[in-house]
């Protein structure tokens, strides 16, 4: 019997209905997660099964929500904060970060902060400057996040069961263009740990870490790759807070060459991490620099023409690996 | 409706029925794929750009949301302009680089659509403090919806504007619901203007499907908020009486009944009819800017689709100014 | 007065006490250098802590501000801890890591200070949504100041406590300035009562220095939340008579007889001589509890003196729980 | 004649007042900017000259005043936005970043962002975890913004004269140590170019780029080094964004070894940006991998032991040089 298929989006809800199932204080804020399940059907039937108290619909305040999500974990409950669409939780920010992901630390953890952040993120079809955006890196360089990119149904099911018992606020970010790709997801309920990235593609040529939806972008190229010679390891390292270095760097002791593909911007970005850590700590195995493959460094357009031009494109993934191959 | 001259009646009828058209040309473009993203019509709205708008100058700042074709409309920015923009082409007002949620034109004081709920009441804030600094008689106006008034920045914004004397005008248009969420869930108290009223402006409540009342009350305002006597307040109760926006389901939250209560209450047809029983347009008048603006949005929409996209190779441009 | 019994009122009393003698036990060990970064004192607010703290249990949540030592003290934690915090000792309530602004003692219902101001409003909101869900009927208390009343966290956190009827009791600190600003320059409408009421909590205004009447209404404004008719706020009018912050100076923005006034209605004698006069409570009683304080607070600085440094290789645990 | 000495809050506020006096569409937003003169020193005496409009107390609503500054910038005014601490701006990062950065991108520069954000930042002195933040790394990453860090009075005030002629948004952020260091500062106008690194020690055994405060802590320990022969070229690039990597990769050609010394957050901090490009520039003049010395990745403890134990000391910064000048 083949293993059955679904979506994206589907697996993530079944863990998140599980957990729900299990742990009676577990409660959802957002805009439309209620009777509406989501705009991105995040919660489709949860309301019917758990009711208006654990699936609350919120008015237009995400400072607000944020701010009460990290009163609410403080004292019992396990908050989950659904944003929709990213880029509105920067008007939360200063509750995730002075607040939120302090207290544990001042507490010296005699309170956990058992908080589940997600959005949809990423940048296409047109969602334009306010409703593209990536920020993953800032919260890699705060101190007290998960931050977590399921690039597969099957991850975007064990990743939120994890997330669901963690004590840690957790950034699950799941990319637009991935919510209905569909793959084997098990039944049953497991968790896939935080900080073990997962190899795509084993090859000997060369290493490409991507990030996001940049998996399967550079995962449809590798074949081509091949035909020209050039065999492709690729990793997804599916959290990049924890970040696991030991699979890429074993993975560069055997190729000698990094290549970082991710939409996100450059300056102070995740390639930046990889590439720092990996330089510090395996500068011998390295047979060039390691490179970056980075959307451009600018807001986002609308325009088809010009979205395009600011994200990487598979055709511009290949030139990256075949420029490093020859490097 | 007596103290308008037939002027500002065909003016008021003549915006209105621009951005109806508008409006329903983008809808059918989205469904024909010719418009991708965020797409949110101003349909059963259009009295209250239009009202508002009569009394403003181009040099006074309209800062809009999420659901701004309207609001572009009814400040100057020409169809040919919007189309062009939701299509993603180089002519657009924005060159293309915004899109429905990012429309601006500056040069007609459109500030901008926004894709983030409250900060138009912000920026409209600052406007006018600029231009109480500068010294000069030009306002602000900030549009939002029901959606913005339980958010944080509806409190600092109206504050703040309050406290300084601020020439804004903030125009909050009650449609009842956020998305799917009514505005009798996301607040207790849904009168925005006595709220306002508490927290110093002048504030007043009137019927957003009245293309008359909201010009002659907007009149008022902007005239108060010029004269240094601002900030002001309206609310606009009114209506979207299509989806939140285009590509979704309209279902589950709000009866057919209520959809089809106000549309009757069609601000463009209202103010058409009542013109003409009144005597003071005739429906020859009326019939005339039909044809007239239908001809201009089918120009428009060619203009737009035989218009160039914008070159890749400028993507990267304006990301920073000049720093000498 | 004659509602409450001689217990209570010496109860009142030495809360009181001991958070005036902790305050200028700090306020010394400041100028000495023995406290660094922030401190702000309570001094001239104690009946606000010690009337509402009266009403609480151990498992209500308490969430205060950057001028938190008399919320904390009230609410249970020791002057062993707090001055050992603040002096950055290891047997701090927050073992040293937090200071003056970071207060922690969850064990008593302490859920933080905070150098952010406007945060404790939106944690207690949340709280009271862990004890609603939870079904229980602990609740939970935001200390804030008049400063807050015009940051976005007071609307957005005043509002969904609203919407969903959450157990929360706002208490509002009004003593006039935040930091230098007062705050009839920060708002139009310092009435925050009514402004509270406008959001559909129950609400009202009293006395902050009179610890009699704190007690009494904050008594009948946690049952109402302990009975899930809440949310409620209580505006507690007030004056802190030292400078905002240790080490500032205090000069510009008031009056020494703005002051000396306030000093008059100091809540401590208030409280002393109301129950003297009135053959509650025996001079010689609250005499005794002068000096039962005035003990603890020199054991208590001794304690923190004599306390252990943090062990520098501890600095960056518990940044992390775990995650199975 | 010896030049004038003052201090680098007096020489900031120096250029604040020429600009003022210039330009009168600047005008101050801020918490005890007006008649206070502002917590930290940076307005005092611009209140009696300029009077109220131009230095407006605000009450306590970050979120507010940043969007009110947007919307000011975008009519004709020059806002400065006067965050006393710079940890408040984390409420405003919707309105920073959202709005702010990006608006002349989607009006196709039609209209121009002239907004000076300033603010003061740096762990030190018991502020603790809501008083200590550094948040520059985040601004480097998201376009749009300038990133300034004076270190010394004379760069205080050449380049807050530059921000208050740039079209730009501009974060100029203050290190609280600094505040008053006094030193040689020109009573003329003058302005520095932003992306212009300046080489404080030269030195030919390795090269050294340290940000903020940790510029003099650096210093300090460079003629104990040289007595072990160990001769540090020490730089500090003064701004963040943008980025003078030239200054850097000459000094390295010469040393062939880098680090980069930042009290802030390692993770996808300014270091690792500054390693990556370095690698991916000059892999070649690298004698061995590029290091970082940062800020433990913890939020910032109260207590003086514990302080000190987060942030490269001395001892530690002079420790990290002497093994890579061995590596
Ligand atoms: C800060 C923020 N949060 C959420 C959204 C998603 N969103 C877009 S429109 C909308 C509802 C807005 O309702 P309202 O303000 O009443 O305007 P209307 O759509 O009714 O015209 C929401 C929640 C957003 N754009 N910005
Ligand atoms: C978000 C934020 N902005 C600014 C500050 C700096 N600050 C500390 S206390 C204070 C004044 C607070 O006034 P109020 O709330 O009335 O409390 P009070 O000091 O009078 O007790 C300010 C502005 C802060 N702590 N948090
Ligand atoms: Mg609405
Ligand atoms: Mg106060």
């Amino acid at each position: 019997m083949s293993p059955r298929e679904i979506s994206y989006t589907d697996a993530a809800r079944e863990a998140l209905a599980a957990a729900m199932e299990r742990d009676p204080t577990i409660f959802i804020l957002g805009e439309g997660i209620g009777e509406r399940g989501g705009n991105f059907n995040t919660t489709v039937g949860l309301y019917e099964r758990f009711g208006p108290m654990r699936l609350r619909d919120t008015p237009i305040c995400e400072r607000g929500f944020t701010g009460i999500c990290t009163g609410a974990a403080m004292t019992g409950t396990r908050p989950v904060i659904d944003f929709m669409i990213v880029d509105f939780i920067l008007d939360g920010v200063g509750e995730l970060v002075n607040q939120m992901a302090r207290i544990q630390y001042l507490t010296q953890g005699r309170l956990k902060m058992p908080v589940l952040i997600r959005g949809c993120f990423g940048i296409g079809s047109g969602y334009a400057a306010h409703h593209s955006g990536n920020y993953y890196s800032l919260f890699v360089n705060i101190p007290g996040f998960h931050v977590v990119l399921p690039t597969t149904p099957y991850d975007a099911k064990g990743l939120m069961a994890t997330a669901l018992r963690s004590d840690n606020p957790v950034i699950y970010l799941e990319n637009k263009s991935l919510l209905n790709c569909r793959g084997p997801v098990p039944e049953e309920d497991y968790t896939i740990p935080f900080g073990e990235a997962v190899i795509r593609r084993l090859g000997s040529g060369l290493t490409v870490v991507a990030v996001g939806a940049m998996v399967p972008l550079t995962l449809s190229v590798c074949d081509d790759l091949a035909s020209e010679g050039i065999e492709v390891e690729l990793i997804d390292p599916r959290t990049l807070a924890p970040l696991d270095l030991s699979t890429i760097l074993e993975s560069l002791a055997k190729t000698g060459r990094l290549l970082v593909v991710d939409e996100s911007f450059g300056p102070c970005g995740i390639g930046a991490e990889i590439s720092a850590r990996v330089m510090e700590l395996a500068f011998n195995d390295l047979d060039a620099p390691v490179r970056r493959l980075n959307g451009e460094h600018t807001p986002t357009p609308y325009s088809p023409t010009l979205e395009a031009a600011v994200i990487p494109s598979a055709a511009r993934i290949a030139d990256a690996i075949r420029n490093l191959a020859a490097d | 409706m007596t103290n308008f001259a037939p002027d500002t009646i065909l003016s008021l009828y003549r915006t209105m029925v621009r951005i109806r058209l508008c409006e329903e040309k983008l809808a059918r473009a989205y469904q024909a794929g010719k418009i991708v993203g965020a797409c949110h019509t101003y349909v059963g709205q259009e009295a209250i750009a239009a009202g508002v708008c009569q009394s403003l100058r181009d040099d006074d700042a309209v800062f809009s949301t999420h659901r701004g074709h309207g609001h572009a409309l009814a400040k100057g920015v020409t169809p040919r302009q919007l189309i062009a923009e939701l299509f993603g082409r180089a002519s657009g007002c924005s060159g293309g680089r915004g899109g429905s949620m990012h429309l601006f034109a500056p040069e007609v004081g459109l500030m901008g659509t926004s894709g983030i709920v409250g900060s138009s009441i912000l920026q409209a804030t600052g406007a006018g403090y600029s231009f109480q600094l500068l010294n000069t008689d030009r306002i602000s106006v900030a549009f939002f919806g029901d959606g913005a008034v339980s958010n944080g920045a509806f409190h600092e914004g109206l504050n703040l504007a309050a406290i300084w004397d601020l020439p804004v005008l903030f125009v909050c248009e009650d449609n009842l619901y956020a998305t799917e969420v009514p505005f009798d869930y996301a607040t207790r108290n849904t009168n925005v203007a006595a709220r306002a009223q508490g927290y110093g402006l002048t504030a007043t409540s009137l019927d957003g499907n009245d293309a008359v009342e909201v010009c002659a009350v907007a009149g008022e305002m902007v005239k108060l908020c010029r004269e240094g006597k601002g900030p002001a307040l309206m609310v606009c109760h009114t209506y979207r009486t299509r989806p939140h926006a285009e590509g979704m389901r309209d279902g589950g939250y709000r009866t057919q009944e209520e959809i089809d209560a106000w549309k009757q209450r069609d601000p463009i047809s209202r103010l058409r009819q009542t013109a003409v029983e009144a005597g003071t347009v005739t429906d020859n008048q009326f019939a005339a800017i039909d044809e007239e603006i239908a001809a201009e949005i089918t120009d428009a929409e060619e203009f737009a689709e035989s218009s160039p996209w914008p070159d890749p190779a400028t993507a990267t441009e304006h990301v920073y100014g000049s720093t000498t």
